[in-house]
């Protein structure tokens, strides 16, 4: 039985997780036109189809907790509280984006929200996540560390020397795969030869569970449930989310390893309308607010854009600053 | 004769030896059902199926230390790594195994295997996906290290890669796949390891280069012709074995020397071009060389100033005006 | 109950075993000396203890049967069938060893033996040994390939890769650590989050079995079990080891970090005598057949060491040779 | 001024680095309970406990990793990677991200963290264990490059790069453990990172060098003073940065230059430092500058030809004998 959304969270809580997937949704769109547009350059990987999994686990962490991904990592950001202007500033390389145009797409960060980094290094966060929750455990600081990452990632050798190292360290680090089943072209089970994630950390007596990437509650509550235990044990968890991805793995693919009845059928389990009819269902908000938080949630991205649109290009003299402090 | 592009004519190559040599394996990430990252494996999965055409996971360290050992065991592998910068994660294998292998063993091992990767900068991806490393394979003995510049070059060059018993390290310029040009059809067409190409004769400077810096100095020459500077573009081709007769002739000949390289500037490969000729040219050398290098900085993203750290025409037209005006 | 040996080998072959064990023994034996007395220089690590897995182990195994191993590795070589003169001239660095002088200790190898080599990069042999399996299948042949490790190679990036790969490529792999507690002074579980080093490969799906490492005929059954499981299936399997070494790591290391009870217990556990015994117990072979057989080891280690000291330098020209083809 | 050992110095530094600053934290394989592979961190674990002083599974790339988001979290880690030759192993970490992050990020990272290596060659440890790879680190930007020839270099400058802001590569000479001399006991004993130190004046040739490098080139500079040779010997001690001012001030004064490096030739950092001088001094140049390096081979084990393959005082000497002999 579904549990009552009521159970969960109160009522403008449950509305803001909509927003917050609705604002992800519209804002890879507009990355989408603007790539077209020749305004993004570089690569582009867009989250739509796997919202659920950023606005979900988020909520459930604090709001200090260290939060770091890969390169799909907008929404991440976002959802964490990066101003869209300065993420869509960032990806149109001007000055005012959050890294000052220097990062691109897959390197957002912004230290004051914890949110430590997109790595477009294929598994490039690992370690790093695990170095800092060893800070922060030799810090006492009351924070843990969120690591995503695709179900591509768990075959390099820094996802092993990573989990077993959290472990031996009893480090808090809440590992999170976002399995939306392809790396790139390569579906998971033509790279893994366990190709059901969870039962991988086994190997460093790591507990872990497989949630439901496509139902923000779910996810919701099982990263809650679990950053709690990683803040009260100090010790690691493993959280597999299954999910999808709608989109060609970057702007330049046009995903054709996928069969159209796949997609369909993700497709029908799309996040966004499934979690809006549920909110509708249990009265928790009216079609006319939802109306108005996606006309808001649009306005918002398209003022982005205009701020990106109108920002000034770094100066030539970036170049050769912020190399050394 | 066909005109392809510099992708068309790398996957030539790879089909072309494949059909020559059943020993000869393609491996990599995405390389087969997706026909690689940037295409160049296209159609090697369906005309020699999934024994011969390999998607791997992502392994980097592995997919090397892979290939290394099926090569020790009688294959040649080509194996792919999806961009330069993965390289970063083999180096145990490339430099700590492949290379050592046939020499710490005494001989007795022989390690026949080609390393694909495209790399390069200027495409805005950032620090992570933009680095020029072809320095780092040149400074550890053991390997072979081929840059080309055309598709004919490519293919040739390829296809010696893949025949020699050494292993080979073969790079490919992200910003040279669709550039066009003549391709030999001969499947016994192949480039000689080691030797460099006069890609344009000239009397009054040598501008080393390579791969996509030697397609910005034939720019280069172009324009400064126009100015009655004459240029010799002497395009390295293999970076290990360098080919000093090549340079030191030309340079022999000019007595000024530009040298042009994508990598960071401090360490680079123009460094040891340019002590290389100091050191055997010092006596007819007019200016001292001048290094036109990328930059030593981690690339930036934004295109308005990612395009400040990696050699222009313009910065190489400048350059040997510098040489050339007698100042320097 | 422990079987009787007839039930294994016929008594020929049981004899040899302990020939083997005792010609090990006895080389690193000579090694420590050569060792002390300056003619063998570099890295020295014996394998004193180990015996009864290099013997085993390479009695399972068909004759043209890959074996990789790590820096430890003069009993694997010599049990494999290297000639103990070369293998003692390569220690000393001279131009009749086996890699003429240019690999040393940590890097034997014999390819008339399908002896693949010595790796002193911990790790670094399990991809190559995925890649050597890999040209196995599929050049058709016969032949599985062996690869040795020690329990503190299993926390490098390379072991996770590598066994993924060869479960997922469907490779006769068959992976053995040696699992003698140490990575030099770093016990097992100050390493390993999960130090039941065979339960580590659950992650892959790849079956596995832990084997007491100090009985010779105890490693055989397992090894030749599971090496004749891994030819039919054409899938890797894992076996641990479990070991000692009586030396330090290596000859520079006084081994302080074990407690001399600790060391003691093992002693009582070495298998030379106690193989021995069993050998007697049952009648396979008498104390003077013992006694002959260990006066050949040492004759033939003496002789090895003879032929090591009168062997000539490499020439200077050798520098320059076997870097290209 | 106390005399020590190179080894004991390091120790120092650390210790007082570690009772200076709480965020100092030592971690690496064999560091705590073992006390260094090479006994650098002798007597660390007992005073300033586990939680300060950590072991770590033998996970190179992670190692590194964990330090740098340590270092991203408030900490000041000195990771120990067991020897240089490991190094290859955590390349990702180090020049994909350690190296990356202040700049990609747009300079809100810091990562202020060091990585100390034993390395070089000439102990007999074969091709993967014998390898000088100070150039790789000098070619990559965004990192500090040290390598101390005395103790009380090793002591300054180490303490330097622990509290500097910046990532920063200590390496330590295998052979110079043992080496001793007289270290300042200020804890306040700082050498800035960058400046090179003469280590003997001179007039007629300046030899540039590092580490080992420098001892020897002393010892031949001494031997050359019995021949009537003067030379001045530069320190570099800080590869990256490199102190331009103090090595071209020297060769303007003396005309002439031998750089010795231990690593590989080609494309080794002689060759930038030779076109350092080439590029600056030219006018004053009297010969080619000439580089003593490491031979251009995989190790080999037997100590007979390993010699061959490192600088030696008698390689030093010829080439100062070549320089000032005139022809070249
Ligand atoms: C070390 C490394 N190898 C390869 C790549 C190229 N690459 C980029 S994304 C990707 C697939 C990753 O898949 P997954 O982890 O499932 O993440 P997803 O893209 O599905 O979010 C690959 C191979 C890379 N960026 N880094
Ligand atoms: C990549 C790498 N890291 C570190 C070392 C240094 N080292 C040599 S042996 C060793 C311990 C290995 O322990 P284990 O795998 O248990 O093998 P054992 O020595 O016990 O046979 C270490 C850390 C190395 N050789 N290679
Ligand atoms: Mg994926
Ligand atoms: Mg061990």
């Amino acid at each position: 039985m579904e549990t009552r959304l009521r159970m969960v969270l109160p009522d403008h809580e449950l509305v803001r997780l909509y927003e917050q997937m609705f604002l992800s949704r519209e804002f890879e769109d507009h990355c989408a036109e603007q790539y077209t547009k020749g305004n993004i350059t570089g690569f582009l990987h867009l989250y739509s189809g796997q919202e659920a999994v950023a606005v979900g686990a988020t909520a459930g962490l604090h709001k200090d907790d260290y939060i770091l991904s890969a390169y799909r990592e907008h929404a991440q950001a976002i959802v964490r509280g990066a101003d869209p202007k300065r993420v869509m500033a960032e990806l149109f390389g001007k000055a005012t984006g959050l890294c000052k145009g220097k990062g691109g797409s897959m390197h957002l960060f912004d230290p004051s929200l914890s949110f430590m980094g997109g790595y477009a290094i294929v598994g490039g966060q690992f370690p790093i996540s695990v170095g800092l929750a060893f800070s922060s455990k030799y810090r006492n600081e009351d924070r843990i560390t969120a690591c995503f990452f695709g179900d591509g990632a768990v075959n390099q050798g820094t996802f092993h020397e990573s989990l077993n190292w959290a472990q031996l360290w009893e480090l808090p680090v809440l590992f999170i795969c976002e399995n939306n089943f392809y790396g790139i072209g390569t579906e998971v089970h033509r790279s893994s030869a366990l190709a059901s994630i969870h039962r991988r950390t086994c190997g460093y007596d790591i507990p872990s569970e497989k949630v439901d990437g496509m139902d923000v509650i779910a996810v919701y509550k099982a990263v809650k449930y679990a950053a709690e235990k990683v803040r009260e044990t100090g010790r690691p968890l493993f959280i597999e989310a299954t999910t999808y991805r709608f989109r060609g793995h970057s702007m330049s693919d046009p995903g054709k390893y996928r069969s159209a009845a796949e997609h369909e059928l993700w497709k029908s389990r799309d996040p966004l309308p499934n979690y809006a009819k549920r909110l509708l269902e249990e009265g928790i908000a009216t079609r006319e607010a939802l109306d108005a938080i996606e006309a808001r949630c649009r306005a918002g991205v398209e003022e982005a854009v205009a701020f990106a649109e109108e920002s000034p290009w770094p100066e030539d003299s970036e170049v050769y600053s912020d190399i050394y402090v | 004769m066909a005109e392809m592009t510099y992708r068309d004519a790398i996957n030539l190559a790879l089909k072309e030896e494949m059909r020559h040599d059943p020993s000869v394996v393609v491996l990599g990430e995405d390389v087969a059902l997706y026909e690689g990252s940037f295409k160049v494996t296209r159609g090697l999965l369906s005309e020699f199926g999934e024994e011969r055409v390999k998607d791997t996971p992502i392994s980097e360290n592995t997919i090397i230390g892979v290939a290394v050992g099926a090569a020790m065991g009688g294959l040649r592998p080509v194996a792919e790594l999806m961009t330069v910068n993965f390289a970063l994660l083999a180096m145990d294998q490339i430099v700590n195994h492949m290379t050592k292998i046939h020499y710490m063993f005494g001989g007795q091992a022989v390690v026949p295997m080609t390393i694909r990767m495209p790399g390069g900068g200027g495409s805005q991806l950032g620090a992570q996906h933009s680095q020029s490393l072809e320095t780092f394979f040149m400074h550890c003995p053991g390997m072979r290290v081929l840059y080309p510049s055309t598709p004919a070059d490519a293919k040739g060059l390829l296809k010696s890669a893949i025949r020699d018993n050494n292993p080979a390290i073969f790079l490919e310029h992200e910003l040279l796949y669709n550039s066009k040009g003549d391709v030999p059809e001969d499947p016994e067409y192949l480039i000689p390891i080691g030797k460099a190409a006069v890609k344009r004769p000239g009397e009054q400077v040598t501008i080393v280069a390579y791969a996509r810096m030697t397609v910005l100095a034939l720019q280069a020459a172009e324009e400064l012709a126009g100015e009655g500077i004459s240029c010799e573009v002497v395009d390295l081709r293999s970076l290990a074995p360098l080919d000093d007769d090549t340079i030191l002739a030309s340079v022999r000949k000019t007595g000024r020397a530009v040298v042009v390289e994508e990598c960071w500037r401090t360490c680079g490969l123009g460094a040891e071009i340019a002590s290389r000729i100091f050191e055997n040219c010092f006596d007819v050398l007019q200016t001292p060389v001048r290094r036109v290098s990328g930059l030593d900085v981690p690339m930036p993203y934004s295109r308005k100033i990612e395009k400040l750290c990696i050699p222009r025409k313009e910065t190489i037209i400048q350059a040997v005006r510098d040489v050339t005006s007698g100042g320097y």
